[in-house]
C-alpha cells in the first residue's frame, strides 16, 4: 500500500465526490456515505499507526507526486510520530462528528459536504512534507469553516459596551454570520503571515523548493529566521488561539454547529499548534530558541487567561470554547519549552484535548438540541433526566482539569514537567495555576447543568442519549480513559518524533551534554 | 502466588469489579448485583492482602516492581507499580477490611435507595477502594499522587451521592476545590523534585533546600487531604454524603492519606526540619481548634467530622515531631474506632432518621448493639487505658516530649481532656437520657449492620496491641513505658469523661457554648475561603471576561469598525461616474510615470 | 533634421480632428470627426510603410467602425428632428488633466530619446501574413473566437425579450432595488 | 519623420482621448474618446513596427484593431440597453450600481 497515506487523506473528499451524486433527499444515504468515508480514513489512519516503525522514527510511508516541478512543488506525502497520533485524533474525531450531527436538517447534503472536505484537507496538512501543499491543505481546512458557522450556526445576543460598544453599530455581535466572519478574516490575517513566512524560506533556501525536508537540512540565516519565526508563530497561532488573537475562539465555537465545533476546536486548532511546531520549531530551530520565552510567556497568559475567562461564563459552549483557549495554552507552553517532555506534552495534549474538548461539544450539542438553551443558570437537575450525558460530561471535566487517570493529566503533566526542567521553571505555575480554575469552572457547571432537584416544567422529559448519538461519548469518552492510564499507546509515536526534531536544536544538544 | 501477583490483584481486583459495573449497566442498574460484584472485589482484595501478610509473617521480604507508564527516548520518565512493606501492607489491610466493612453495612443502610441509584453507589464504592489501593502501594510520588487525586475524585462523587440535594452538590464542590486548591502543592512539589533529582522516589535525597520545598509543598497537599487548619472547612460539610462514605472515606481511609503520604515520604521529611516545625504546630492547633468546635455540633455526624480533623491534627503533629511511626499507628488504630462510630452513628441515624442530636436520647434501650459500638469506639477514640486508641494517642505524646517547645505537647493534652469531653457528651446526649419521641420507634438494623460493627470493634479494642508488631515491620522503636505523658493522657481523657457526665448528665450545656457557636456558624475560616472565592476567583474572572469581550476583542471589532468606516469613506471616491475613474486611471499613470522618471 | 512635411500634415490632422472628436457639440459631428482622424491614422501607416495596416484601416475603421457609431447614435437618439447633443461636464479639471498627462508622457518620450535613424527594411504583407498564421497563429484562433463572443454577447444584449409592461421594472431592475433598498 | 515625433502625436492623441473620456457624459461619446485612445496605442505599434522593422508590430495592430472592433459592438450593445432602460445615453445614470 504505497498510496496509503493519501488514500487516508483523500476518503473524505471521495465521499464528498460521491455525495454530489446522491439527491438531497436521500438522507440516510447521505449519512451513510459520509460515515463510510469518515470510517475509511479512521481505518487508514488506524493501518498507518500499525505500519509506523516506531523504533525507527522519523518520516515513513513516503509517497510523492510531482505537481508544479518548476517552482519545486511536489505532493509529497510523509508522516512522522506527531503526524501518526494527530491522524488518529483526526479519525476518530470526524467519525465520532458525522455520527454526532446525525440530525442535522438544513441543508444536510452540502453541510456533509463541507464537512469532509474539511476534513480531507485536516489530513492533508498533517502528512504533507511540502509547504506548498502543507499550506494549500491549511487552507482547506479553514474555509469551508466560514460556511459551515455562517449556515449552519446559531446566534445570540451580546450586549453593547466597554469603550468600543460604539461597533456594534457596525455588527450584529454574536450572530453566526459576525462570528464566521470573525473567524475567517482573522485566520485569513494569520495565513498572509504564514505565505510569507513560506516564501521568505522558499527563497532563502537556496534550492528554491518547498520540500520540507531540504528545507529541514538547511541552515537559514539567522535574521530571515528571526522574521519567519514570528510570522510563523502568530500566522499559525491564531488558529492555536494565542492570545491575544484568541477571539474569534469563543464566538466561533459558541455559534458552531456541533460537529462543526467538534472539528474545529477538536482538530483544528491543532492544525495552528503542529503548524507552530512542525515549521516554525524544526524549520527555523536558531530563531525559535530565541523566541521561545516570548512564546512561552504568552502561551502562559493563554492559560491562566482563558482559565478565567471560562469561569466567568454563563453560556456553556462559551465555557468549552475558553476552556479550549487556556488548553491550548498548555499545548504552546509545551511547545516553548523545546524539550522532549515538554514536546511529547504538548503532542499528547493536542490529541487529548482534542478528544476530550470533542466530547465536551457532543454532548453540549446533545443538552442544547433537547433543552434549547445554551445558559446553564438556566438549567439544572439534569442528571435526573440525562444520566449518561451527566456522566460522560464529568468525565470530560476530569480530563479537563487534568485528573490523574484521563488524558488530560498525562498530557500537562508532561509539559508541566517540561516547563518546570526548561528555561523558565516559574512556567509551570501559572499552568497549574490555570488547571486549578478550570476544576472551578468545570466542576461549577456540571454541578449547576447536572446536579441538584430534579427539573420540572419543560425540562422534565428530557431524553438521554438515543442511537447514534452514543458514539461520540462513548468513543471519546472510552479513549480518555484509556489514554490516561495507558500513554505508551501514543507516547511512542510522539517521542520518535520529538527526539528526530530536538536533534536539531543547538540548546538541546547542550543540554544533552551536561545532563548524564 | 508471588507477592507482587498478589499486590496487584489486592490493587486491581476492585478495579475490575468498578469497571465491570460501569460497562456492564444492567448489572448496575439492576442494584443488588453491582453491591455483591463490588463486595466480591473487596473480598478478593481483602484475600490478597492477608495472603501478602501471612507470607511476611512467614519471612516474606519486601517487594517492589515497577513498569515504566511515561518514556521518553526510551528511559522511564515516569514510573508506575507496587511496593509491598511494612507501612504499605498494614494500610492496605486496614483499608481492605474497613472498606468491607462499610459495604457490608451499606447494604442495609442504602437499602431504600432506588436500585440505580445503589448500583451508582458501589460502583463508586469499588472505584474508591481500587484508587485508595494505588495510594497504599504506590511504589513512588507520581503514582501516589495519581491515586490520591482519584481518591479524591471519587470522594466527590460519593459526597455529591444525594446530588438532587443542593446541599450536598455544593459540598462535593467544595471538597473537591478544596483539596484540589491544596493539591497544587503535591504536583508542584513532584515538578520539584522532578527537576532536581530527575524522578519521583522518596527515597532520593537531594538537598536540604530542596527537600524543603518538596516537603512544604507536599504538606500544603495534606493540609487539604487530611482536612487540617485552614483547608479544614470541607470536611464537615463532606457529611453531607451517605455515612457509609463518611466512615470510609472521611474518617478512616481518604483524609488520613495525607497522613500516610507522610509517612511514606519520611526520608525526605527527615532532610526539611523547617517542615517538620510547621507541621508541628498545624497539626496541634488543627486538634485543638477541631476538638473545640466539636463541642458544640448538634449534627451526630459533624461532631465526629471535627473529631476527625481533631485526631488527623494528632498524627500531622506527631509526623511535625519527627516520629512518622508514631503518626502511623494512630493512622490505623483511627480508621477502626473512627469507622465504628460513624458505622454505629449510622446505625442510629437509620434507626431514628435524624442527624441531630436532639432527636436522640435514651437509645441505649432500643439500639444496644449500636450502644456498645459507639461506647468502645468512644473510649477508644478518648484514649481510655486499654482501648486501642490509648497506645496511639500515648505514643503520639510521648513523642512530643522534649521538643524544643511544650506547647504542642500541652494544647495536645488539652485537646484529649476535650475529646473525651465531647464524646462523653455525645454518648450522653445520644443514649442516655430520656427517651425522645423519635428513638422511641428505633430498633436494631439487620445483620448486615450489626456485623460489621462487631467486627469493627474488636480492633477497635484490640489492635493498639499490635503497636509493637508493626513497629518492627516499619522498622520503629515502640515500647510502651510508664512515665509522665501516659499517666497525664490517661488522666486526661478520664477526666474529660467524669466532666462530661457532670455536665451533660442534666442537659447542661458546654462552658463557652455561646462563643464556640459563633465561631462555627459564622465559621471566619469558612468565609475567609469563600471571600477568596468570590472576590479573588470569580471577580477576577469576571473582570477577564470583560477585558476580553470589550477590550480585547473590542479591538478587534474595533478593527473590524475601521475597515469598515474607512471603506465608506473611501467609497466617495467611487462616484461611479466614467469620467472620474477616467481621471483617476490618468492620475495613476502620472504617478507610476513620474516614479520612473524621477527614479 | 529635416522637416518632414508630409509627417506634420498628417500629425496635425490628426489632433485637429481628435479634438473636434471630443469637442464637437453634435455627436454625429463627433462620429463623423472621428472618421478623419482615423483616415489620418490610415494616411500615416501609409507614410509608416504599413500599406497593409493602412488599408485594413479605411475598410474596418472608416467603413466599419465609424459606420456602426452612427447608427448607434441614430438609434439612441431621444427625439426625432433635433440635434444630438453631446453634453460635458469639467471641462477645465478635464483640460489640465490631459495635458498634464501629455506633458509627462512627452517629458518621458523626450528623456529616454528613443532615436532610431535609419528605418528598417519593410515587412511585406505577406510577411504579415505569415507571422499572422505562424508564430502568432495562437493568438489569431484565440482572437476569432473573441470575435465570436462578441458578435453573440451584442446579439443576446440588444435582444428584445418578451414585451414588458410599460411602467413595471424589469426582473433585474427589481433585483437591484432590493438589493439597494 | 521620426521615432520620436510619432510618440509624440501618440501621446497627443492619447492625451486627447483621456480629456474626452472625461469631459463626455454620453456613452457613445465616451466610446469615441476611447477609440481615439486605441488609435494611439496602434499608431505607436506601427511606428515602432516600422523603425525596428518585422512584422509582429503590424501583426499586433491587426489584433488590437480586432479587439477594437468587437469593443465597440459589445459597447454599444451595453449603449442600448442603457438606452432602453433610461431613455438616455449618459452614463451617470448607470452609476445607480454604488446605491
Amino acid at each position: 500500500m504505497s498510496h496509503l497515506l493519501a488514500l487516508t487523506m483523500a476518503a473524505p473528499a471521495l465521499a464528498a465526490v460521491v455525495l454530489l451524486a446522491i439527491p438531497g433527499t436521500s438522507r440516510t444515504a447521505l449519512r451513510v456515505v459520509s460515515l463510510i468515508g469518515a470510517v475509511i480514513s479512521l481505518a487508514g489512519s488506524i493501518w498507518v499507526a500499525t505500519l509506523y516503525d516506531r523504533a525507527l522514527g522519523g518520516l515513513q510511508l513516503l509517497d510523492t507526486v510531482p505537481l508544479v516541478p518548476s517552482l519545486g512543488i511536489h505532493l509529497k506525502l510523509a508522516v512522522d510520530g506527531w503526524g501518526v497520533a494527530l491522524l488518529l485524533l483526526t479519525g476518530v474525531i470526524i467519525v465520532t462528528g458525522v455520527l454526532a450531527s446525525w440530525s442535522v436538517a438544513k441543508r444536510d447534503k452540502e453541510f456533509f459536504l463541507l464537512l469532509l472536505v474539511l476534513v480531507s484537507g485536516v489530513y492533508g496538512v498533517f502528512i504533507s512534507q511540502d509547504l506548498f501543499i502543507f499550506f494549500l491543505f491549511y487552507e482547506i481546512a479553514v474555509l469551508p469553516m466560514y460556511l459551515l458557522i455562517g449556515i449552519w450556526g446559531s446566534s445570540h445576543k451580546v450586549p453593547s459596551a466597554g469603550p468600543f460598544g460604539f461597533t456594534w453599530k457596525r455588527f450584529e455581535v454574536g450572530s453566526r454570520e459576525y462570528a464566521a466572519m470573525k473567524l475567517t478574516l482573522m485566520l485569513l490575517v494569520g495565513s498572509a503571515a504564514i505565505l510569507v513566512a513560506m516564501f521568505l524560506l522558499w527563497s532563502n533556501s537556496g534550492a528554491r523548493t518547498f520540500d520540507m525536508q531540504v528545507l529541514e537540512a538547511t541552515k537559514f540565516p539567522i535574521a530571515v529566521q528571526h522574521v519567519v519565526f514570528p510570522l510563523v508563530w502568530l500566522g499559525f497561532g491564531t488558529l492555536a488561539g494565542v492570545f491575544p488573537f484568541h477571539t474569534w475562539s469563543p464566538d466561533g465555537h459558541a455559534s458552531a454547529p456541533t460537529a462543526v465545533s467538534m472539528l474545529h476546536a477538536g482538530v483544528l486548532m491543532k492544525l495552528g499548534a503542529f503548524g507552530v511546531l512542525r515549521i516554525g520549531m524544526v524549520l527555523v530551530p536558531d530563531a525559535a530558541a530565541w523566541w521561545a520565552p516570548i512564546v512561552g510567556a504568552v502561551a502562559v497568559v493563554n492559560v491562566l487567561y482563558g482559565a478565567l475567562c471560562a469561569a466567568s461564563q454563563k453560556d456553556l459552549k462559551y465555557i468549552v470554547a475558553y476552556s479550549s483557549v487556556s488548553h491550548m495554552g498548555v499545548v504552546m507552553l509545551g511547545i516553548a519549552t523545546m524539550n522532549a517532555a515538554g514536546w511529547n506534552g504538548a503532542v499528547y495534549q493536542m490529541v487529548a484535548h482534542g478528544i476530550m474538548t470533542g466530547l465536551f461539544f457532543a454532548l453540549v450539542g446533545l443538552v442544547y438540541e433537547r433543552a434549547h438553551t445554551r445558559t446553564i443558570a438556566k438549567m439544572g437537575g439534569f442528571a435526573h433526566v440525562m444520566p449518561v450525558v451527566a456522566g460522560f460530561f464529568t468525565l470530560a471535566c476530569l480530563s479537563s482539569l487534568g485528573l490523574p487517570g484521563t488524558a488530560g493529566f498525562v498530557a500537562e503533566f508532561m509539559v508541566f514537567a517540561g516547563a518546570a526542567k526548561g528555561a523558565s521553571p516559574w512556567w509551570a505555575i501559572p499552568g497549574v495555576l490555570g488547571a486549578f480554575v478550570t476544576a472551578v469552572y468545570v466542576l461549577r457547571a456540571c454541578k449547576t447543568i447536572f446536579w441538584g432537584p430534579a427539573p420540572v416544567d419543560e425540562f422534565a422529559h428530557l431524553q438521554d442519549v438515543q442511537r447514534t448519538e452514543w458514539a461520540a461519548p462513548l468513543v471519546l469518552g472510552s479513549l480518555l480513559v484509556v489514554f490516561g492510564f495507558w500513554p505508551k499507546l501514543l507516547l511512542d509515536f510522539i517521542d520518535a518524533a520529538s527526539q528526530g526534531y530536538l536533534g536539531r536544536l543547538p540548546i538541546v544538544a547542550l543540554a544533552q551534554a551536561v545532563t548524564p | 502466588m508471588s507477592p507482587v501477583t498478589l499486590a496487584i490483584v489486592a490493587t486491581v481486583a476492585p478495579a475490575v469489579a468498578a469497571l465491570l459495573l460501569l460497562v456492564l449497566s444492567p448489572l448496575r442498574h439492576r442494584g443488588a448485583p453491582a453491591a455483591w460484584v463490588t463486595l466480591l472485589g473487596s473480598l478478593v482484595s481483602l484475600g490478597a492482602a492477608v495472603m501478602l501478610l501471612v507470607a511476611r509473617l512467614g519471612g516474606a521480604p519486601d517487594a517492589r516492581a515497577t513498569i515504566p507508564w511515561i518514556e521518553e527516548r526510551g528511559r522511564a520518565m515516569a514510573e508506575i507499580g507496587i511496593l509491598i512493606d511494612g507501612v504499605s501492607l498494614p494500610m492496605l489491610i486496614i483499608v481492605c477490611l474497613v472498606a468491607l466493612c462499610v459495604q457490608v453495612f451499606s447494604i442495609a443502610y442504602m437499602h431504600d435507595e432506588p436500585p440505580r441509584a445503589f448500583g451508582r453507589y458501589f460502583t463508586l464504592h469499588a472505584l474508591f477502594l481500587f484508587s485508595m489501593n494505588v495510594v497504599v502501594v504506590s511504589p513512588n510520588l507520581l503514582q501516589l499522587f495519581a491515586g490520591w487525586e482519584l481518591v479524591g475524585l471519587t470522594s466527590y462523587l460519593l459526597i455529591g451521592f444525594y446530588f438532587a440535594k443542593p446541599a450536598a452538590a455544593q459540598a462535593a464542590v467544595k471538597a473537591f476545590w478544596m483539596t484540589k486548591l491544596a493539591d497544587m502543592g503535591f504536583l508542584f512539589g513532584l515538578l520539584v523534585l522532578y527537576v532536581s533529582t530527575g524522578g519521583f522516589e522518596w527515597t532520593s535525597a537531594p538537598s536540604a533546600t530542596v527537600a524543603t520545598w518538596v516537603t512544604g509543598l507536599l504538606f500544603l497537599a495534606v493540609v487539604g487531604k487530611s482536612a487540617q487548619f485552614p483547608l479544614h472547612i470541607w470536611l464537615p460539610d463532606a457529611m453531607e454524603g451517605p455515612t457509609p462514605v463518611s466512615a470510609l472515606l472521611h474518617a478512616a481511609t481518604m483524609v488520613a492519606a495525607g497522613v500516610f503520604l507522610v509517612v511514606r515520604a519520611d526520608p525526605l521529611f527527615a532532610l526539611a526540619p523547617g517542615t517538620r516545625e510547621v507541621m508541628l504546630w498545624v497539626g496541634s492547633i488543627t486538634a485543638v481548634f477541631a476538638a473545640l468546635l466539636a463541642l458544640v455540633q448538634h449534627d451526630i455526624k459533624k461532631v465526629l467530622a471535627f473529631s476527625t480533623c481533631s485526631q488527623l491534627g494528632y498524627m500531622v503533629a506527631a509526623l511535625g515531631a519527627g516520629q512518622a511511626f508514631a503518626g502511623f499507628f494512630h493512622l490505623g488504630t483511627h480508621a477502626f474506632f473512627k469507622a465504628l462510630l460513624f458505622l454505629a452513628a449510622g446505625s442510629v441515624i437509620h434507626a431514628v432518621h435524624s442527624n441531630s442530636l436532639d432527636d436522640m436520647g435514651g437509645l441505649r434501650k432500643k439500639l444496644p448493639l449500636t450502644t456498645a459500638a459507639f461506647v468502645i469506639g468512644s473510649l477508644s477514640l478518648a484514649g481510655v487505658p486499654g482501648f486501642a486508641g490509648f497506645f496511639s494517642k500515648d505514643l503520639v505524646l510521648t513523642s512530643l516530649e522534649g521538643k524544643a517547645s511544650w506547647i504542642p505537647w500541652a494544647m495536645l493534652l488539652g485537646a484529649a481532656f476535650l475529646t473525651a469531653f465531647y464524646m462523653g457528651r455525645l454518648l450522653i446526649k445520644a443514649f442516655w437520657g430520656e427517651l425522645s419521641e423519635r428513638s422511641s420507634h428505633a430498633h436494631e438494623g439487620n445483620v448486615a449492620m450489626t456485623g460489621p460493627l462487631v467486627v469493627l470493634a474488636i480492633p477497635s479494642l484490640a489492635s493498639g496491641f499490635l503497636g509493637g508488631w508493626l513497629a518492627t515491620q516499619s522498622s520503629a522503636q515502640y515500647e510502651l513505658h510508664l512515665g509522665l505523658t501516659p499517666v497525664l493522657a490517661s488522666v486526661m481523657s478520664l477526666a474529660g469523661l467524669g466532666a462530661a457526665i457532670l455536665v451533660f448528665r442534666k442537659g447542661g450545656q458546654a462552658p463557652f457554648t455561646h462563643v464556640l457557636e459563633k465561631l462555627d456558624t459564622f465559621s471566619v475560616v469558612d468565609r475567609t475561603w469563600a471571600g477568596a472565592y468570590r472576590i479573588g476567583l470569580l471577580g477576577v474572572a469576571s473582570l477577564a471576561g470583560w477585558i476580553d469581550r470589550y477590550l480585547i476583542d473590542g479591538l478587534i471589532n474595533f478593527t473590524g469598525w475601521s475597515a469598515l468606516e474607512g471603506g465608506s469613506s473611501a467609497r466617495r471616491l467611487q462616484t461611479g461616474l466614467v469620467r472620474d475613474y477616467a481621471l483617476l486611471v490618468t492620475v495613476g499613470v502620472l504617478v507610476l510615470v513620474l516614479i520612473g522618471v524621477l527614479r | 533634421m529635416n522637416f518632414d512635411f508630409g509627417f506634420a500634415i498628417v500629425a496635425a490632422v490628426i489632433v485637429v480632428s481628435a479634438l473636434f472628436v471630443v469637442r464637437a457639440a453634435n455627436l454625429i459631428h463627433a462620429v463623423l470627426w472621428l472618421g478623419v482622424t482615423l483616415l489620418g491614422t490610415a494616411a500615416l501607416y501609409a507614410q509608416l510603410n504599413a500599406p497593409f495596416l493602412a488599408g485594413v484601416q479605411v475598410l474596418t475603421y472608416v467603413g466599419g467602425v465609424v459606420t456602426l457609431m452612427i447608427f448607434g447614435v441614430m438609434v439612441t437618439r431621444r427625439h426625432d428632428g433635433i440635434d444630438v447633443v453631446a453634453q460635458t461636464e469639467g471641462a477645465d479639471r478635464g483640460f489640465i488633466f490631459a495635458s498634464a498627462l501629455f506633458v509627462v508622457l512627452a517629458l518621458v518620450t523626450w528623456k529616454s530619446a528613443p532615436h532610431v535613424p535609419n528605418p528598417a527594411p519593410v515587412a511585406s504583407s505577406a510577411d504579415i501574413a505569415r507571422a499572422l498564421l505562424g508564430e502568432y497563429l495562437i493568438g489569431f484562433e484565440v482572437l476569432s473566437l473573441l470575435l465570436l463572443a462578441a458578435i453573440v454577447g451584442a446579439v443576446v444584449l440588444v435582444r428584445r425579450r418578451d414585451p414588458e409592461p410599460a411602467g413595471e421594472p424589469s426582473p433585474a431592475a427589481a433585483a437591484v432595488s432590493e438589493v439597494n433598498p | 519623420m521620426t521615432l520620436m515625433n510619432c510618440i509624440l502625436l501618440a501621446s497627443a492623441l492619447m492625451a486627447i482621448g483621456v480629456y474626452g473620456l472625461a469631459t463626455r457624459k454620453q456613452a457613445v461619446a465616451m466610446l469615441l474618446s476611447v477609440e481615439l485612445m486605441a488609435n494611439s496605442a496602434n499608431i505607436l505599434f506601427a511606428s515602432f513596427a516600422h523603425f525596428r522593422g518585422g512584422p509582429t508590430g503590424q501583426v499586433f495592430v491587426l489584433f488590437a484593431l480586432a479587439i477594437t472592433v468587437a469593443e465597440v459592438a459589445v459597447g454599444l450593445a451595453l449603449v442600448m440597453l442603457l438606452y432602453r432602460r433610461h431613455g438616455d445615453t449618459a452614463l451617470d445614470l448607470a452609476s445607480e450600481a454604488r446605491q
